[in-house]
């Protein structure tokens, strides 16, 4: 079980840190995707398939690609002056994940293994994950369902009106 | 004590695919390797029967293309490289593999590598969880569904990387066309495969196609096609799967009359060939996945025919749907990139979105003839509308021609 | 015939207002190209290619492509072509090359000693054998003449150029009948002028011996009344 | 945009400032799919939509007329053929007419005849073509082209027969034809007039309802009466506007006047109106071709007294023009008396039919642009000459 | 059919009476006489013809250009009526062909002629009436050298932007700059070029 952890949690550090040092917009993107992809494998490799697969699916299908395809669309431009600003940008990004860091150490040291549920529970299958949120977790599913919908009209309101209206020139 | 008597594995014509398989554990069994060993060997086996397999099929498949197509412009087809031209995939792939592999200065050449190996692998995947017959079921996976659309996801990335990864224009443009018909087309085939799930109660692909196992009457085969709601969603599923392997009428990354070859353009040698095969297999991959959706996997169409192997009805019926692909190919103009936004997301989806009520209405009302009456009118009065809406507004003017004498 | 019945029909355009179903005319489209596959396979009249090398186009005897020069029974000898060099300078992308043939003092011998036409420029247009006033210029119906040297493979001399009367009446019967026939009542009226000519030439010749007997006769009679003079 | 027609002319040209890198410079090269030939348009996009186009011509450019006025009029016939190389029977044709108005020859009647029957056999040839290519540009590569070209291989068989060659035909002369009609030719053609009605039916199936070359044609490339008069535009792509302009029937030349025809005009110009204009065309083609080979009369092919060599036409100047399948071809010749003529102009339909090519683009998609330019149907040999 | 070219004149004349229009025969069979319109008043002329309601030429067909290296011979093509053109040296002319597409009027031709063949080569540009002339014109200016004032885009449009001379003047010597190929054709070359040679003189 901890050989593939071992192997796996590296390179998905790696891979972030590539992402936030790439100046390049694109490749930064690719290795963002790329550390999401890890950590999906990660999961399946503790057998959580449903949450590896999904993972899978929506981080690196879905949202990778939104964000590559925005580099598409807008093309950014050089990395000099990104490179010329990275000083400062390296003390803001330490300040905003010290304190995070902090409070994962502390979680670490003071949590105390025993406590952490068995590692070999029965495996999750997926009828009785459904039912769990179909019945329990209901409300939850439903809030979240609204707030995709909503999101989904602002985009679409956000873009029309920035949409140029498509001249078909009946009458120049 | 080295051949230790291990029993020849019987296998019988149903499960001959899984003859390799078998052959390489009793090799291995034979030369006393240790479990884990031989279940590797095992499963190496399968998989290099599926790839092998459906390799064949895409050498066979780029050669009945040209031959069928041609047929369709009343000409020939390639007839020269062997006995009416069986021989033509091999000529393809030497040339392939001498021509020389350009990658232009501009270029990123480890994304320029990458992404032909990267639309090839998920197409791969795919294949591996389709079940192609009733022992042979390359990965029984639980969530088979699941897994297949996730690693469908990949290919978008690739075709990024080799877009942007190539430097010039017209690849920046076949791109950017690229990802946005695919993620647009991506929503109808998944909400189209929604039905099915919620009709069988499972992600399993093989469970799926158990589900359409017996017949109505004794002669009709209870596939999903033939009810109402399957037949809007296959319908669906079908349109989409043509734009998500970007074919003919939705083929405009690779439109070649306007930007050459989209993403392709600034490929060649055998990387090129790469491109064609992920897209061959991605086509074997969604065809397949239609099949064993709608079409019953493996299951045989008439009762009688039960004696048949079962993996021959399923390669028998992709087969069919890709001559539909190729019949459609010889046929249609390409539709323009904001006809191809409109008709997904105003056309597809919210008819692909109205075949899960019918899906669900299907299954409460008892799957008889009373949800017959229930879910058919559900199905074909929204759809009325949305042509009568269609014919009104964009359907094309009716032009009259007036003729001069003088 | 049924031709005529589907002249003056409009296109088939819906009518407006009525609910069509959108497929209808992409089905329409796949019928087509459907049927035109099935029949490819039986009706010849659809078959577009033909398999070259095996197969050969059925080309008509009107064909024209590089010009030959016909002889009449013989090439050294009988060519007809008089290098009279019309053609050269009628030729628009001018790939024709004459050099008259003279003899040793310079007198014209009515024959090409070098003919040569530059495949590689010429355009096939058929202008030469147009203007050629001694029937001696046709276009050719071989159209296979690809060579790997691109100098003087292209360069056809006499030796490849030269082709017999016969050839031109296999290649086409009807013209080359029409250019024999003409050539023929050409001998003819030459012959004819010419024993017209011979026979003016012996009548005349005659005339002149009938006239120089008679002188002579009349100088004998002469000569005769002198000795008669004398003797008397 | 083009404001109104008394000033017409106001292109807008972009100007460099305003270039940011949010534009998308594209050559569709020399060396393009769907040029119909040697042709390139400096395109910017601003994403997929068109904000200025420039063509750029000269690549097949041999400057035949420089090559007339060194050789004699009949040297200069045979390089017509290679204008507007999908239709040389209508330029030798077009150079014929003026020639003859030029030196003021008459022409006899089965000469007049057979020039009708080869010009709209031609037109058969060009718009089916067409067809085809239009098609190509959309998409459907190879059905509708091996189609067209299948029944482009008859009419090509008969004028090989006629003239000698499949498209070089070189068969006009200064007073009639170069040669008669061969035996059975008449027949063999009106066995293929009579075979292409019930072809023209199944193409127009198989493309005119056809949704998505509706949906990909219709309202694409449009352009206002006046601004196509005031751009020269000429050919169906006029008459596609509704504007009545066919020199069949405006100025009849030969025996146009003879056929009775008629002229179809579209209603709103656009692309689609383009296609069906021409199929329409087609099938009026056809009628004049049946009359025509009814009426076929005996005589000679060629005026008797017509000069072939050194023929020297009378100092003066005329300009004649024809109705070629792609809009109006016409020659402007200037002679000096002389056996070269001392200038020899040719008015291409090709070239001055890409005067508004930019017009119609604007605003459009690089989809769009490739069918636009299909539907003006150019042909680099004419427009570079 | 050749239209009667003087009530056009007249209505001309008396719509400009300041435009320097001449009429000039063709001696041809053609019969398609032209009018001769000073550089100056060129664009006058044709918005009148193109807006007049009795006229409407709406339509330019064709815009030729002539290279006359010796004046006096533009004569013996167009025809002066009363006093001949001074005979200088060379000029370039631009003729116009105008059709009408309403009343089906035909050929009305219009010659406009530069001063010199070497500096004063300026000839107005008709693209602001006639949008047809655009291209036409770039030709010319490509192909004889008459530059058009008022053209929007006045560039080469045949031969490549570097280009120097001007090809289809008559005086024009091709550069023999290209990538020399012995043919055995040479002999052919020369014969022709001693052939055909002296036709060039003019």
């Amino acid at each position: 079980m901890i050989i593939p952890l071992l192997i796996l949690t590296p390179l998905v550090l790696l891979a972030a840190l590539g992402a936030v040092w790439k100046a390049r917009p694109v490749h930064a993107a690719l290795l963002l995707a790329l550390s999401l992809a890890l950590v999906a494998v990660l999961y399946l490799t503790i057998g959580a398939d449903f949450i590896g697969l999904v993972q899978f699916m929506v981080y690196v299908g879905a949202v990778a690609i939104l964000i590559v395809f925005s580099l598409l669309i807008t093309r950014p431009g050089d990395e000099a002056e990104e490179i010329q600003r990275r000083p400062r940008s390296m003390v803001t990004g330490l300040i905003c994940t010290l304190p995070v860091l902090a409070v994962l150490l502390i979680a670490l040291v003071k949590g105390n293994p025993e406590s952490a549920p068995a590692v070999d529970a029965p495996p999750l299958s997926i009828a009785h994950l459904g039912e769990l949120l179909f019945t329990t977790h209901a409300p939850a599913v439903l809030a979240v369902g609204v707030l995709l919908t909503a999101v989904m009209i602002g985009a679409a309101l956000f873009a029309r009106d920035t949409e140029k209206p498509k001249s078909n020139q009946p009458e120049k | 004590m080295i051949f230790a008597t291990v029993p020849f594995p019987s296998f019988t014509l149903e499960s001959l695919p899984q003859l390799p398989k078998l052959l390489v554990e009793w090799l291995l069994m034979l030369v006393g390797a240790p479990d884990w060993l031989v279940s590797i060997g095992g499963t190496a086996a399968m998989a290099g029967t599926v790839v092998g397999v459906f390799l064949s099929a895409f050498a066979l498949l780029s050669l009945v293309e040209r031959k069928t197509l041609a047929r369709i412009q009343n000409r020939l087809g390639p007839n020269r490289a062997g006995w009416f031209g069986i021989l033509q995939p091999v000529a393809d792939g030497i040339k392939m593999l001498t021509k020389e592999d350009i990658v232009p200065t501009k270029a990123e050449w480890l994304l320029h590598l990458a992404a032909p190996i990267l639309i090839v692998v998920p197409s791969i995947l795919a294949l591996g969880v389709m079940p192609l017959g009733r022992e042979w079921v390359p990965v029984n996976m639980e969530l088979g569904l699941l897994f297949f659309f996730s690693v469908g996801a990949l290919t978008e990335l690739s075709v990024f990387m080799a877009g942007w990864a190539s430097g010039s224009k017209f690849p920046m443009l076949g791109a950017m066309r690229a990802i946005s018909q695919m993620v647009s087309y991506e929503l109808p085939l998944i909400i189209s495969a929604l039905g099915v799930i919620m009709v069988t109660g499972s992600l399993r692909l093989s469970d799926i196609v158990v589900h359409q196992g017996d017949f109505y009457f004794g002669f009709i085969p209870k596939w999903n096609l033939f009810t109402p709601w399957g037949f809007a969603a296959g319908l669906i599923f079908y349109i989409a799967s043509i734009a998500e392997a970007n074919r003919c009428p939705f083929d405009l990354p690779e439109g070649e009359s306007e930007i050459v070859a989209g993403h392709m353009t600034e490929y060649s040698g055998f990387k090129y060939a790469l491109f064609f095969m992920g897209e061959y297999l991605g086509l074997f991959a969604i065809a397949g996945l239609g099949v064993t959706l709608f079409l019953g996997g493996w299951q045989a169409p008439l009762p009688f025919l039960g004696w048949v192997p079962t993996w021959i009805w399923f390669f028998a019926k992709l087969a069919v749907i890709i001559m539909s692909y190729l019949w459609i190919r010889g046929t249609f103009p390409r539709v323009r990139i904001d006809q191809l936004m409109r008709f997904a997301w105003l056309c597809l989806i919210p008819m692909a979105l109205l075949t899960i009520p019918a899906a669900a209405l299907w299954v409460f009302t008892g799957k008889g003839i009373v949800s017959w009456v229930v879910t058919v009118p559900l199905l074909l009065i929204p759809w009325v509308i949305l042509t009568i809406l269609f014919n009104k507004r964009l359907a094309p003017a009716t032009r009259t021609y007036t003729f001069a004498d003088s | 015939m049924s031709a005529e019945k589907t002249i003056d029909r409009l296109p088939a355009v819906p009518k407006p207002g009525r609910w069509i179903m959108p497929g209808l005319g992409l089905i329409q489209g796949l019928v087509i190209s459907g049927k035109n596959a099935i029949q490819s396979y039986y009706k010849k009249d659809r078959m577009t290619t033909i398999q070259y090398p095996e197969q050969r186009a059925v080309i008509s005897p009107n064909f024209r492509n590089f010009p030959f020069l016909c002889y009449d029974d013989d090439a050294a000898t009988g060519l007809r072509c008089t290098a009279c060099s019309i053609c050269e300078n009628e030729c628009p992308p001018q790939c024709i090359y004459i050099v008259l043939d003279r003899d040793e003092n310079g007198k014209s011998l009515k024959r090409p000693k070098v003919f040569d036409i530059d495949i590689s420029v010429c355009m096939n247009c058929g202008i030469c054998a147009e203007v050629c006033p001694f029937d001696s210029i046709y276009m050719d119906g071989e159209y296979e003449m690809s060579t790997d040297d691109r100098f003087g493979g292209l360069m056809l001399g006499l030796d490849r150029l030269a082709k017999s009367a016969e050839y031109h009446m296999k290649l086409r019967p009807e013209e080359a009948s029409a250019v024999m026939a003409k050539r023929k009542a050409e001998e003819e009226k030459k012959a004819a002028a010419a024993a017209a000519k011979a026979a003016k030439a012996k009548a005349d010749l005659e005339a002149k011996a009938k006239a120089a007997a008679e002188a002579k006769a009349a100088e004998e009679a002469q000569a005769a009344t002198e000795e008669k003079g004398e003797s008397a | 945009m083009i404001s109104d027609s008394s000033m017409p002319y106001s292109a807008p040209t972009l100007e460099p400032g305003e270039d940011d890198d949010q534009l998308l410079r594209v050559s569709l090269g020399p060396q393009h799919p769907s040029t119909h030939g040697v042709f390139r348009m400096n395109v910017v996009l601003d994403g997929e939509t068109v904000v200025s186009l420039k063509s750029v011509f000269g690549y097949l450019h041999r400057n035949h007329e420089k090559l007339a006025e060194n050789m004699t009029y009949l040297s200069s016939m045979p390089y017509t053929d290679r204008l507007d190389y999908i239709c040389p029977l209508t330029n030798n044709w077009a150079l014929a007419h003026a020639v003859e108005k030029l030196a003021g020859i008459e022409v006899p009647e089965r000469a007049e005849f057979i020039r009708v029957i080869t010009a709209e056999l031609t037109r058969l040839i060009n718009h089916t073509a067409f067809m085809g290519f239009i098609l190509g540009d959309m998409g459907a590569w190879g059905s509708a082209l091996m189609y067209a070209f299948r029944e482009r291989e008859k009419i090509l068989d008969l004028f090989e027969d006629l003239t000698g060659a499949r498209m070089m035909s070189n068969f006009m002369r200064y007073g009639g034809c170069r040669n008669d009609l061969p035996a059975g030719w008449a027949d063999r053609c009106s066995i293929v007039v009579n075979d292409y009605g019930p072809f023209l039916d199944e193409l127009e199936k198989f493309l005119v309802g056809n949704e998505i070359l509706l949906a990909r044609t219709q309202d694409v490339g449009q352009l206002p009466q006046k601004t196509l008069i005031n751009g020269g535009i000429t050919g169906p792509m006029l008459r596609a506007a509704g504007v009545n302009y066919d020199i069949r029937k405006v100025e009849p030349y030969g025996i146009y006047d003879r056929f009775d025809f008629r002229i179809p005009l579209g209603a709103k110009g656009d692309c689609y109106d383009r296609i069906m204009i021409r199929f329409l065309e087609m099938r009026e083609s056809l009628k004049i071709l049946r009359q025509a080979l009814d009426q076929l009369p005996a005589g000679d092919y060629i005026h008797p007294k017509a000069k072939i060599r050194n023929f020297k036409p009378p100092v003066g100047e005329a300009y004649a023009r024809i109705e070629g399948p792609k809009g109006e071809l016409g020659f402007h010749l200037i002679s000096d008396g002389t056996v070269n003529p001392f200038r020899y102009r040719i008015r291409p339909p090709s070239f001055i039919n890409l005067t508004l090519l930019e017009d119609m683009c604007l605003g459009l998609d690089l989809a769009d642009v490739v069918i636009i330019l299909g539907s003006v149907d150019i042909v680099l040999g004419e427009v570079d000459r | 059919m050749s239209l009667e070219i003087e009530p056009i004149v007249a209505r001309l004349r008396e719509a400009l009476p300041t435009a320097g229009i001449s009429l000039r025969k063709n001696p041809g069979p053609s019969g398609q006489h032209s009018l001769l319109i000073d550089s100056a008043s060129l664009i006058d002329v044709c918005r009148t013809l193109r807006d007049t309601p009795g006229l409407e030429f709406d339509f330019l067909s064709n815009v030729t250009g002539v290279d006359w290296p010796v004046a006096a011979k533009a004569d013996t093509i167009a025809i002066p009526e009363g006093e001949g053109t001074a005979p200088t040296g060379g000029m370039l002319e631009v003729v116009y062909h105008l059709y009408s597409t309403t009343l089906r009027t035909g050929p009305l031709v219009l010659r406009a002629r530069t001063v010199d063949r070497e500096k004063q080569v300026q000839i107005p540009s008709v693209v602001s009436v006639f949008r047809s002339a655009e291209l036409q014109e770039r030709e010319i200016f490509d192909l004889y050298g008459v530059i058009f004032t008022g053209h929007p885009d006045l560039r080469r449009i045949l031969m490549w932007d570097e280009f120097v001379d001007h090809p289809m003047r008559k005086d024009y010597v091709a550069p023999d700059d290209y990538e020399y190929e012995p043919t055995p054709h040479e002999a052919v070359l020369e014969k022709a070029k001693k052939h055909y040679g002296e036709r060039q003189k003019i």
